[in-house]
C-alpha cells in the first residue's frame, strides 16, 4: 500500500498480521454492498450527512471570489472525525473486535472514536499525552460522558505523537480482540488509504453540491487545512480528476510538507518534521489538530507529483481570519479549518486565486472547542 | 491540468475500488520504490557467507548472550558496553536512541529520553563507540528505528556503523516487507541485518524471514513492547523452535527476558537470549559499570549452566 | 392574537405600534412565496436542514420501547434556536432595520442571534443578566468573537427575566431601526405564534421522516423539553393533527405549566412561577435553558384543552439520562434536551409510555456547552 | 384522541395561513376573552359620569401635579405621601412594586426592588395606607403592573383598592386592547383607569384611548421607560395636544419629567404632569420628608408659574 515513495506498512513484526488482518477486512467490507449501505445510512441518520454547502455571500462580495464552504462543522460531534470513525468502528464491529484503540491530540478524534464505541457498544480506550489531558480537559470529559477509558501517556513530549506510540504500542499487546482506530490519513498500511476512503464522502457530497451551486460546475480551486491530512485527502478525492487546483494549508509550525523531510514515523513514511539528527521534532500551532510533525502519505505524493500544493499560514493569520467569518457569515469555525480561510483570505485577487475564482472551503470542524484558548488570548 | 499526472493520481489516489487501488499501488511500488528492489537483494543475500556477527553467533559453543545499552544514556556509557563483554557476552547490542520509539516499553523509552535529553545524537554515540572500539572484541550490533536510517539515508548509515566498527543492525519497525534498499546496502557493508519474528508470525513468513535474517534471528518472546516481565511467554518457547526449525541464522529471544532463571529458560529453546531493560534499568538506577558486569554475570552464569545441564546449543 | 385566553400583547402602549408593525410584516412575509423560499434556502446552505432523525437503537432495545430522535443538536449553533432567528433576522432584512435586539439567559439565542445578524449584516444587541453573563463566559465570548454588542443586566435577578424585561425598554428606544429578536414562543403577540411558525420546520421535518421510518408512519408519543417552550411548539406542530400524544417535560424548578398560575409577564398572558403575593418568581433548573418562569401561551392553551400533557423532571433524573444516552447512542445532549429523555426513560413500560410504543423525542441542543457545568458537579 | 378538541387545537395552534389564524383566533377571544367584553363596557363607560379622581383633575384650575412615590420604599413611606400633598400635590401616584418592571427606569426600579426586599406586598402596602388615608385629602392613583392585577382577579383587586380609599389605577402593561375585565371592574368599584398615550400612538388610536381613559390621560412624554432625562422631549408637546384635541379628561405629561422648568415647559402643552424619577430618586438618596416636600413645592411653584404668565389651563 503506497503513494509513490510514500506510504508503507512500518510496523513491527508483532502488528504486521494485525495491520494484514484489517487491511484484508476492509478489502471485504468495501467491495460488499451491505457492509456500505449500513455505513450510509448511519452517515445519514447518525452523523447528520450530507453536511451543507453553504455559499459565504458577504466574504464572497468582499473578496471578489466566490466562496463556498464545505460544512463539516455541522456533522455529528463537530467535525469530520465522525466520517472516520463511524467507518472503522463498523468494520471493527464487522471484525468481531471488542473495543476501539485511538491516539488523540486536542481530544477531537477521541471523542469521535468514543462516541461511535457507543454507538456499537464497544469499549473505548483513548492514548492521550498528560500534556493534552490538561490542555483539552472538556474533551477529556466529553469521552468519559461517552464511556471511553482515557490512558495518559507520559513518555516523550506527552503530546500526540508519543500517544500514537503508546497506542501502537498498546495494540500489539491486545489485537486479538481490539481494533486500532487511526485517526487521521495516517499510519500504516492500510489506514492512510482506509480512512482516505471513509473521508471520500466529503468531496463527493461537495462535487455534487458544486455542480448544483456553480455555472461552472466544478470550483477552480479547493482548499483544506491538512494536520495529518484526512479532511483534505477526503476532500481531494472528490476533486483530482477534475480540473480544480488543489491547496493543503499547514500551519507554519507544523508544515511537514513544506519544512519536513522523507522519514518514517507511526508505521508509515511520508515527509516529517525532524531535526538534523533524525529526531523527530515537536509541532507547535494554535490548533491543536495540526500539531503533528508527520503528515498523511498521499499527501506527500500528491504533492510530490505536484497535483496539489501545500501552502503555509501562521498563527497571526488564523485567528483574524476565524473572526473575519465569524462576522461576515455567522460561522465559528475551528481554528484549524480558520487555516483554510486565512490562505483565502490572503491569495483573494493574487495569482494564486484570482479574481473571478470559485473556492470550495472544507471546513473541518467547528470552532466551540477553541473558545476558551481564544478567551485567554483576547484577555492577554 | 497536465493529463499524464491526472491520470497517475486518479489511479494511485482516487480509484474506489481497492482491487484497482491495489494493482496501481503494485505498480507504483514496483517502478518507485525500495521495495523494488527485493528480489534482487534476496538473490544476493542468498549467496553472500556469513558476516562478522553471524560468525561470532554460530560459533559461541554456549548459548549466546546479547545484552543491551542505550547509547548515550550517560557520559561515561561506553563503560557499560565494555561492563557487558566483561561479564560475558557474546555480541553487545547498542540502542541509538530515537523521539518515538514505538516499540519500547517504558525503561528503554525512559533511557531514549535521558540519552537525548543529554544531546545524544548517532555521530556522537559512534564517535564513542569508535573511542572503545579496540577494547571490543565482541560484536556489536546497533538497534535503532527506522527514521534514523532514512535520515541518513541506508547506504550511507551503514558505511557509518561499519566504519565505527559495528557489525549488525537490528531495525524493529522494518518488517522483511519493508527492507528495500537497507537490505543491500546493509549486505555492501558487512553488516549482518537482524530480522524479527513474533508469536503472530505465520509459519511461511517465519521462513521468509529466517531466510533473510542475518547475524542472528530476533524472536519476539510477547506480543507486547520491550520491557520487564514476571514470566517469560509461553509463546516464546513455541516460536523459537519454529523459527530454529527454519534453518538460517542462530534464534535469540529478546523482550521480557527479565532474570536470569527466566534466560535460562529461553536458552533451552532457542540459541540465545537479548537481554535488554532488565539491564537498562540498573543503569537508570546509577548502577556501575562494574554492578552492570556482575548482572550479565549473573546471565551468563544461569545462560551456562543450562549447556551444563545439557540443553540443546548450536 | 391569543391561544385560548392565554397570549395577547401585554406591553406599554409605546410598544404597541412596534408590535403592530411586525405582525404585519410578519403576515406579509408569510404568505410570499418568494420570502419562504429564501428561508428554506437559508435554512438548507446555512443551518444544515433538514436535521437526522436518529433511531436510537440500543436505548429502543433497553426500554422495550422505539425512540426516535429528531437532531436539533445538528443544527448550526448547536440547537434549534436557529430555525428561529433566521426567520427573524430575514423579517426585520425586509423591514428595513438595521438592529437585532435580543434577550439571551444561557447564551443560546444569544449566540444564534449574532449568527444570523452576522450574516444579515445587521448590528446585534444582546441582552444578558450580570449573573448569566459570569456563569456563561464561553458563550458571550462567542457572541463578541459574532460581533455582537453584549448589554449586561444589573437589574432585579440579574437573570434572562431581567434581560427580557431590559430588551422590552430598549426596544422602545430603538423601535424605529432595531428589531426586537424574541428567542421562544413568547412575548407579546405575534412572537409566540411566529416563534412557534419559524419552529414548525422541527415538526414537519420529523413528520416526514417518522413517515419514513415507522410501519405506523405517526409515533404514539412526541416528547419534548419546555423552557419558553418553542422546540417543543415547533415539534408539536408537526403532530397536532395527528393521534399522538404530546408531552412537554419542564424542569421541576421551573414548571410554568404544573406549578404556574395565570399570569402576565414580558407582554404575554400564560401560566407564571410567582409568589403568594403576584411577584414572579425565579426559576432553578440544572439546564439554564428551562431557568425561565413563564411558558410559551400556546402551551398554557393546548395543556387546558388537554391536547398535550404536562410532566416534570428532576434535576437528579437529568444528568443519569445525559449520560445514559451518550453511552447508548453516542450522543451528548445538552441538559434542556435531557429532560425529554429522562421522561422517557421514566415512563417507558409505564401506562405513561407502554412497552412497544413509539416516541419522537426532539434533541433541542448539544450538550458541548454544559460541560463545564457537569464536570464542575462530577468533581464535587 | 377526541375530534372535538383536536379540531380546535388545529385551528388555533397549527394553521400555517395567517389568515386562518387570524379568524381563528378572533372566533376563540369573542368566545373566550376578557376582550369580549369590551363593547359593554365601552358603552358603560361613555355614559358613565367622571369619578373622583377625574373630578379632582377637571376642578383644579391649575396645572395639575401628580408626583409618585414607590410603596414600602421605606418603613415611613406614608410620610413621603403626605409630603407630596403638603407640598402642593393635586393628587398623589402610589406605586405598587412589582419584581418585572418593564416600563421602569433604573431610579424606579431600584426603588421597586429596595421595597420588595424590604417585604413590600400589595396588602401591606394598602393597609399602611389606610392608616394615613384620612390625612389625605387628594385622590390616590395606584399604578402597578399587570400581573399584580391578574393575581388577585380584576374585581377583586378593584375592590381591595377602594377599600383603601384609591379612586384611580393605572396599569402601563394593559394598553386599550387588552384592559378586558379590568375596564368594568373599576368602573364597578368606582376606580378611575387611567390610560397612556405614547408618541408613537396613531391619532385614531389617540382618540379611541382618549375617550376611554378616566380620571386623565397619560401622555407619555418619550419613547423609553421611566427616568430623569436633561430635557423633555420634543414630542410630548404634540402628544399632549393631540389629546387635549381627542376631548377624553385631562392630560397629564409624565415620564422624563425632571425639573421644575421642564415641569413649566410640559405643563404649558397639557393640563399637568406626572413626577415620578426626580422624587423618587431623592427618597432613595435619603431624603427626608420635609425635603420631599420642598423639592415637590418647587414643581407645585413653577407649575403656577405658568398660570401666573396665562398658560392656558382647561
Amino acid at each position: 500500500g503506497r503513494f509513490g515513495e510514500f506510504g508503507g506498512r512500518y510496523v513491527p513484526e508483532s502488528l504486521v498480521a494485525a495491520c494484514a488482518e484489517v487491511e484484508e477486512a476492509f478489502r471485504e467490507a468495501w467491495s460488499d454492498a451491505s457492509f456500505r449501505h449500513r455505513l450510509e445510512r448511519l452517515r445519514a441518520v447518525h452523523a447528520g450527512r450530507p453536511t451543507a454547502l453553504t455559499p459565504a455571500v458577504n466574504l464572497s462580495a468582499e473578496l471578489g471570489v466566490t466562496v463556498l464552504l464545505k460544512r463539516e462543522d455541522l456533522a455529528h460531534t463537530g467535525s469530520h472525525k465522525i466520517n472516520n470513525v463511524l467507518g472503522q468502528a463498523l468494520l471493527a464491529h464487522r471484525m468481531g473486535r471488542r473495543r476501539l484503540l485511538a491516539e488523540t491530540g486536542a481530544g477531537q478524534h477521541g471523542v469521535a472514536a468514543a462516541t461511535a464505541a457507543a454507538l456499537f457498544g464497544l469499549d473505548a480506550t483513548v492514548f492521550m499525552g498528560e500534556r493534552d489531558i490538561e490542555r483539552q480537559q472538556l474533551n477529556v470529559f466529553r469521552m468519559t460522558m461517552l464511556g471511553a477509558e482515557i490512558v495518559p501517556v507520559r513518555s516523550g513530549s506527552r503530546t500526540l505523537k508519543d500517544a500514537c506510540n503508546e497506542a501502537m504500542r498498546h495494540w500489539v499487546t491486545a489485537a486479538h480482540d481490539s481494533y486500532y482506530c487511526v485517526g487521521s490519513v495516517m499510519g500504516p498500511h492500510p489506514y492512510p488509504w482506509m480512512v482516505r476512503e471513509f473521508q471520500r464522502v466529503i468531496g463527493e457530497e461537495a462535487r455534487a453540491q458544486c455542480a448544483a451551486e456553480l455555472p461552472t460546475s466544478v470550483p477552480t480551486h479547493v482548499v483544506a487545512c491538512v494536520g495529518g491530512g484526512s479532511n483534505a485527502a477526503g476532500t481531494f478525492a472528490g476533486f483530482v480528476d477534475t480540473d480544480a487546483r488543489l491547496i493543503g494549508v499547514e500551519a507554519a509550525g507544523g508544515a511537514a510538507m513544506t519544512d519536513g523531510t522523507a522519514g518514517i514515523v507511526h508505521g508509515y513514511r511520508s515527509r516529517v518534521l525532524q531535526d538534523e539528527h533524525g529526531q523527530v521534532a515537536e509541532a507547535h500551532s494554535i490548533a491543536a489538530g495540526l500539531d503533528y510533525p508527520g503528515v498523511g502519505p498521499e499527501h506527500a505524493y500528491l504533492g510530490d507529483i505536484r497535483r496539489a500544493r501545500y501552502v503555509t499560514v501562521t498563527d497571526d493569520e488564523v485567528v483574524p481570519a476565524l473572526r473575519r467569518l465569524a462576522r461576515t457569515e455567522g460561522i465559528l469555525c475551528a481554528l484549524e479549518s480558520a487555516h483554510a480561510i486565512a490562505w483565502v483570505l490572503r491569495a483573494a485577487g493574487t495569482a494564486d486565486l484570482p479574481t473571478g475564482s470559485t473556492v470550495l472551503i472544507t471546513l473541518s470542524g467547528r470552532g466551540d472547542k477553541d473558545m476558551p484558548a481564544l478567551m485567554a488570548t483576547a484577555t492577554r | 491540468m497536465p493529463g499524464a499526472l491526472e491520470t497517475t493520481t486518479r489511479a494511485a489516489s482516487e480509484t474506489a475500488m481497492p482491487g484497482a487501488l491495489e494493482t496501481t499501488t503494485r505498480a507504483a511500488s514496483e517502478t518507485a520504490m525500495p521495495g523494488a528492489l527485493e528480489t534482487t537483494t534476496r538473490a544476493a543475500s542468498e549467496t553472500a557467507t556469513p558476516g562478522a556477527l553471524e560468525t561470532a553467533m554460530r560459533g559461541a559453543g554456549r548459548p549466546r548472550l546479547v545484552p543491551y545499552v542505550t547509547g548515550g544514556i550517560t557520559a561515561d556509557w561506553t563503560r557499560y558496553l565494555l561492563a557487558c563483554q566483561a561479564g560475558g557476552a557474546d555480541a553487545v547490542e547498542l540502542g541509538l536512541p530515537f523521539s518515538d520509539p514505538m516499540l519500547d516499553g517504558v525503561t528503554i523509552q525512559r533511557a531514549s529520553d535521558q540519552a537525548l535529553a543529554r544531546g545524544a545524537t548517532v555521530e556522537k554515540i559512534l564517535t564513542d563507540l569508535t573511542s572503545v572500539r579496540d577494547q571490543l572484541t565482541v560484536p556489536v550490533v546497533v538497534m535503532t528505528y527506522a527514521n534514523l536510517v532514512v535520515h541518513a539515508g541506508a547506504t550511507a548509515f551503514c558505511r557509518r556503523l561499519a566504519a565505527a566498527g559495528v557489525t549488525g543492525l537490528i531495525v524493529p519497525d522494518l518488517p522483511v516487507d519493508e527492507l528495500g534498499e537497507l537490505e543491500p546496502a546493509a549486505a555492501r557493508s558487512g553488516i549482518d541485518l537482524v530480522l524479527l519474528v513474533a508469536p503472530s508470525t505465520p509459519a511461511a513468513r517465519i521462513r521468509q524471514i529466517c531466510a533473510r535474517s542475518r547475524g542472528f534471528v530476533y524472536a519476539v518472546s510477547t506480543m507486547g513492547p520491550t520491557g520487564e516481565r514476571d514470566t517469560l511467554d509461553g509463546r516464546a518457547v513455541v516460536l523459537a523452535a519454529n523459527a530454529r526449525d527454519a534453518g538460517g541464522p542462530p534464534v535469540l529471544i529478546g523482550f521480557g527476558v527479565s532474570t536470569p532463571a527466566q534466560a535460562a529458560r529461553a536458552a533451552g529453546a532457542a540459541d540465545g537470549v537479548v537481554v535488554a531493560s532488565a539491564l537498562v534499568r540498573e543503569v537508570l538506577d546509577g548502577a556501575t559499570p562494574e554492578r552492570l558486569r556482575q548482572v550479565v554475570a549473573g546471565f551468563r552464569a544461569a545462560l551456562d549452566a543450562t549447556r551444563l545441564r545439557g540443553t540443546t546449543s548450536r
